[in-house]
């Protein structure tokens, strides 16, 4: 018997995944929407002078893109724990490095995608001065990849669990730190001047880096995840 | 038969049996070290030209932090090795590492706190050593809090190892990447000075103290791994005998 | 279908031994499956049936003993077995939020691709024809692992796993799943089943796992290698 | 037949609500956590300076309680619909209304309560000033209580929902705003050294009338949750 | 148990019509359920029987004609009927992180209180001895509903609704569970059951869904109902 096509198999995840999030598109435009009401939430609390939110917000902006990754990658293999599907995976004969690459290419293309292009518009709204869109924008291209493939070992971790919601997020958070120091001294260097190439180097290391590493830790731990 | 050493290492009876032997002394040496070294620091070392007295906190703060970091490496390395040589006895290491190293970088935490307040007039500085410390911590409890979290002791401990590995990973690109932040914002006013400027009088006491703290952290282990042992092994004939011998 | 020769041994089971919680499954399992049997584990409630599927489907490899496929170690030749496998479990693995056709696509993606066509026959043949578009989470308990029971009729693979197949099936869709399994037991494949019903299929063999239960609770040696 | 008693009914409700926070007691550590490491990652990405965190801490602390609070809520009724008990709970002759305060108090007790307990360390990390402590203190005991309440209702409105997590932020996100806008006042205010006296009162209320009406709301939402 | 006269009409189902998705299940539906009468509901998957018990417990109202409880209409009726109700769903509303004992004391405590020996001689009689004080987790399928099916040894209710009660269950326990129904319904009790194997209980009396089907399957085109 021909043992099954690998690329076949990655291509009907992908297209199972991308028809799920579209099936659930209300869902998707939460990150987002996450996102603004952080925004806007911040003035409220803190003060609506734009010289006060116009320094805070590289920092901010970043930060809460953190959080919305965060909040959003619980789902990231639950459901498919959930239903069973995740054992199907398991037992499938292709490798589960590029089943975790999908799932995870996937999860970046319905939140650290929508992040990036939103930017711009809370930009706006915290008063960012000009010279930081692009590389607010930039950094987040790239930064959220690294969130969600950093974030991919987290959720496998916590898969089997009940609640795994918070203990993700105090796993996943400390090595979400040099993401978020590069990410916003970008913007922040940007505003003031300096060139940023070198920090968007970083965060391009950084995304390679994990591109290789995360999908490996992150097999592993589905399998331990189903196996206990 | 040069594997023989390592097998014999992998069962937790022979490491029980063991340390057995090798915990009166260490625990001699341990409370030698610690009782010299704070009576010589406490008693005898100069006090500090601008700080006073304040500063022979570093006799617990140094020892504390060396070994928070130390720790996690143990940790990892005995995650590792349970991961790849399905160990046993490493899995257990690295379950007691985890709160004993949590522990210590607390202290350091603490004791840094403590001595910042009459220092720099204030508990808490966001400062690149402090705040990869404190990351240090969240690393720790993330492993403790995965440990838990599981019902099943061997799937605990081996995703607790992924995740410890994980963490020996990205630490190094964290201290760097929170160095380079620091200094990114140099706030300058405050600096942790380096300890190679420490006179003689006051760096012998506190290599004394270094070095009794790594005895400490290793009869911790052991107190931790055993009672580990004896938890995981209760259904086995000898932990019964012992158990019954005790009664 | 490759059909092959029945009765070469497929799997063999040499004197395997399962614990959980430290309390002994069984011990000393020893059995060799051939093409052509249907193996039908029977025990109580607890009794490690489905304990033993998920050693037979390298989800846990949490035993002593050995599993050989065709003559080699699981251990060696698990991906060249896990193209002949097909699994059922307690799970349907089944996306609500997808129609039963899109499900079925992709598992037959995940494996060996069909035309629509195909899967649309495979569905007509578990009773759902008219239900192809509807997405599942409208259909009823029995209906939703009928979705699962399709890629029987779609798969290539040889070895069939099913752990309760029958589960909220009715009478009529019992005796179909029946008929189906003496088919591909007589065109060579290997059929290992578990289920508290009796089955009508002649020549089905018993494994009873009362059998083979430890004589006494033993602990003496629970020291050393941990086999994970 | 003796009708059941009621407050034994809740008295066991109780009892094994607190049984489960105890069995889970890894994860209520977790909002705490999480709070912590939020408001380490604020200097991270904005300012290690202590003048600028000062100014923003009182605005700062509570935006991260009340997204801690939000995280922790997604769990409130979840795992009661998953395994069938909130179908046992809703049709069980008691008032649901009672049932929900105590699902909700004991989801306070867990997290809003630690959260108001540790909020002094997170005012010296943050370089509160001295006069905000208490105020801070009291604004979190009686604020989290509301968010607990509050977000009842949003937990119960999506807990039939798939992956809710993030639809539940944006439907109780809105809510929060007054929460947030007194809590926040009430910090800023008594560190300007003006009276706090009246702002306290006003959330305390705002507790008086969600006790009142959020479990209300919250139990029709749960019946149509279920029913659907 | 108070015992209670054998014969009584407890439950009338009047001109019963249920409806899903446009779809009729069942129209007409008419039958009136006595004091010592075991109902089995029979259908093939999909026929309505889910659908028709979530009616009978009062978790679903959507339908035409009435249910009358002891001559009065369930609406007015409800809190009455539900003490007198148990209902065993598909989902076994069994917590994994409590063990067996606290389990069942939780359900206890909802309906009426009983001692700890009570508790575990209920427990043995589904063959948990020695399971008490297991969590949950690591029971097995059938462990897991018997856990469920402790209830039944200790409720008062008059009125059992069991959905596929015997889902998982070995040849020994449905035995034992079939004694049980007969005792119940012997001392006055009603019990309405589905499931698709053929039950051993003497007089027991069918009522197949088929029978109520409307006249015409009036949806020519399945296109009607897709959306859900
Ligand atoms: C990686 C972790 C740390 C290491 C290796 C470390 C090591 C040291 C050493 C060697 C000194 C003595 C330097 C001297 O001679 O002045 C010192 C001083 C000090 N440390 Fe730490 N420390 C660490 C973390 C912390 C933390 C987390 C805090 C506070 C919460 C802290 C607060 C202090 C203070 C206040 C001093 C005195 C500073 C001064 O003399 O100016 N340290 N530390
Ligand atoms: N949540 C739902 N939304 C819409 N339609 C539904 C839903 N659940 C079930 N249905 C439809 O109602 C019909 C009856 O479902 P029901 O669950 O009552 O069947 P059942 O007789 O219990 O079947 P089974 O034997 O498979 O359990 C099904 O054909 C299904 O299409
Ligand atoms: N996750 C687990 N952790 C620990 N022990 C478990 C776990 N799952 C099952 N067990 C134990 O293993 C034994 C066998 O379970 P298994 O699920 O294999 O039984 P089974 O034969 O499939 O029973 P059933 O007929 O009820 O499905 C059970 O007695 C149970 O106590
Ligand atoms: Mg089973
Ligand atoms: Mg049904």
């Amino acid at each position: 018997m021909d043992s099954p096509s690998m690329s076949a198999a990655i291509r009907a995840l992908l297209r199972r995944d991308l028809l799920l999030a579209y099936r659930h598109r209300g869902e998707i435009a939460n990150p987002l929407v996450f996102f603004m009401i952080v925004i806007t939430m911040l003035p409220l609390g803190i003060s609506p002078e734009s010289a006060v939110l116009g320094s805070l917000a590289p920092g901010m902006i970043w930060v809460v893109a953190l959080l919305a990754t965060l909040l959003s990658l619980d789902s990231l293999f639950r459901s498919d724990f959930d239903d069973g599907s995740l054992e199907q995976i398991l037992i499938s004969p292709h490798p589960l490095y590029f089943i975790v690459l999908v799932k995870v290419f996937v999860h970046w293309l319905v939140t650290g995608l929508p992040l990036a292009l939103l930017s711009p518009l809370l930009g706006v709204m915290l008063f960012l001065p000009e010279a930081g869109f692009t590389p607010l924008f930039l950094s987040l291209l790239m930064g959220t990849g690294v969130l969600s493939l950093i974030g991919a070992i987290g959720a496998a971790l916590t898969v089997a669990l009940r609640k795994g919601g918070l203990l993700l997020s105090l796993i996943i958070m400390p090595l979400y730190v040099p993401v978020l120091i590069f990410g916003a001294s970008v913007v922040r260097s940007a505003i003031e001047g300096f060139p940023i190439a070198g920090e968007l180097a970083v965060l391009g290391a950084l995304l390679a880096v994990s591109i290789v590493l995360a999908p490996m830790a992150a097999a592993g731990a589905l399998r331990i995840s189903v196996n206990g | 038969m040069a594997w023989q050493w390592f097998y014999r290492l992998g069962s937790p009876r022979w490491f029980y049996e063991k340390t057995n032997r090798w915990i009166p002394w260490l625990a001699t040496v341990t409370a030698l070290l610690l009782i010299t070294g704070a009576v010589w620091a406490l008693g005898f070392a100069p006090a500090d030209a601008k700080q006073g007295n304040s500063y022979r906190i570093i006799y617990i703060h140094v020892p504390a932090s060396f070994l928070a970091l130390a720790g996690y490496y143990v940790m990892a390395i005995a995650g590792a090795i349970g991961l790849i040589w399905k160990m046993k006895l490493a899995d257990m290491v690295m379950k007691s590492a985890a709160p004993i190293g949590a522990a210590l970088t607390f202290m350091a935490l603490v004791t840094g706190a403590v001595w910042g307040k009459p220092t720099w007039g204030a508990w808490w500085v966001w400062d690149a050593r402090i705040t990869s410390m404190l990351v240090l911590f969240f690393l720790y409890l993330g492993v403790i809090a995965l440990q838990g979290a599981y019902q099943h002791q061997a799937t605990a401990d081996k995703a607790s190892a992924i995740l410890a590995l994980v963490g020996t990973v990205n630490i190094p690109i964290i201290y760097k990447s929170v160095d380079w932040w620091y200094t990114l914002h140099q706030p300058a006013t405050l600096k942790l000075t380096s300890a190679s400027s420490i006179h003689p009088s006051m760096l012998y006491p506190l290599l004394l103290m270094i070095v009794g703290f790594y005895c400490f952290y290793a009869l911790a282990l052991m107190f931790y791994t055993r009672a580990e042992i004896v938890q995981r092994e209760r259904r086995t004939a000898w932990v019964n005998e012992l158990v019954g011998a005790a009664k | 279908m490759t059909s092959s020769p029945v009765n070469t041994t497929l799997l063999e089971l040499k004197q395997l031994t399962c614990e959980r919680d430290q309390r002994c499954l069984f011990t000393g399992l020893q059995m060799s499956l051939e093409g052509g049997d249907i193996v039908q584990i029977v025990g109580p409630n607890g009794s490690g049936k489905t304990s033993l599927i998920r050693l037979l489907t390298t989800m846990s490899s949490d035993y002593q003993g050995d599993i050989l496929w065709q003559g080699q170690s699981l251990v060696d030749s698990r991906l060249d077995y896990l193209n002949h496998l097909l699994y059922l479990g307690h799970l349907p693995a089944v996306k609500k939020a997808l129609s039963a056709r899109e499900n079925l696509a992709w598992f037959s993606g995940m494996s060996q691709g069909h035309t629509q066509l195909d899967l649309d026959k495979a569905l007509a043949e578990v009773g759902l024809e008219g239900f192809e578009n509807v997405p599942c989470y409208s259909l009823s308990a029995g209906q939703l692992r009928r979705v699962a029971l399709a890629r029987l009729h779609l798969t290539p693979a040889r070895v069939w796993v099913l752990d309760e197949p029958f589960t909220a099936i009715d009478v009529q869709g019992v005796k179909r799943l029946e008929r189906l399994l003496a088919e591909h037991a007589a065109g060579g494949g290997l059929v290992v089943i578990t289920t508290h019903q009796t089955l009508n299929i002649p020549g089905i063999k018993p494994l009873n796992l009362l059998d083979f239960q430890a004589d006494e609770q033993y602990y003496e040696n629970a020291e050393g290698w941990h086999n994970g």
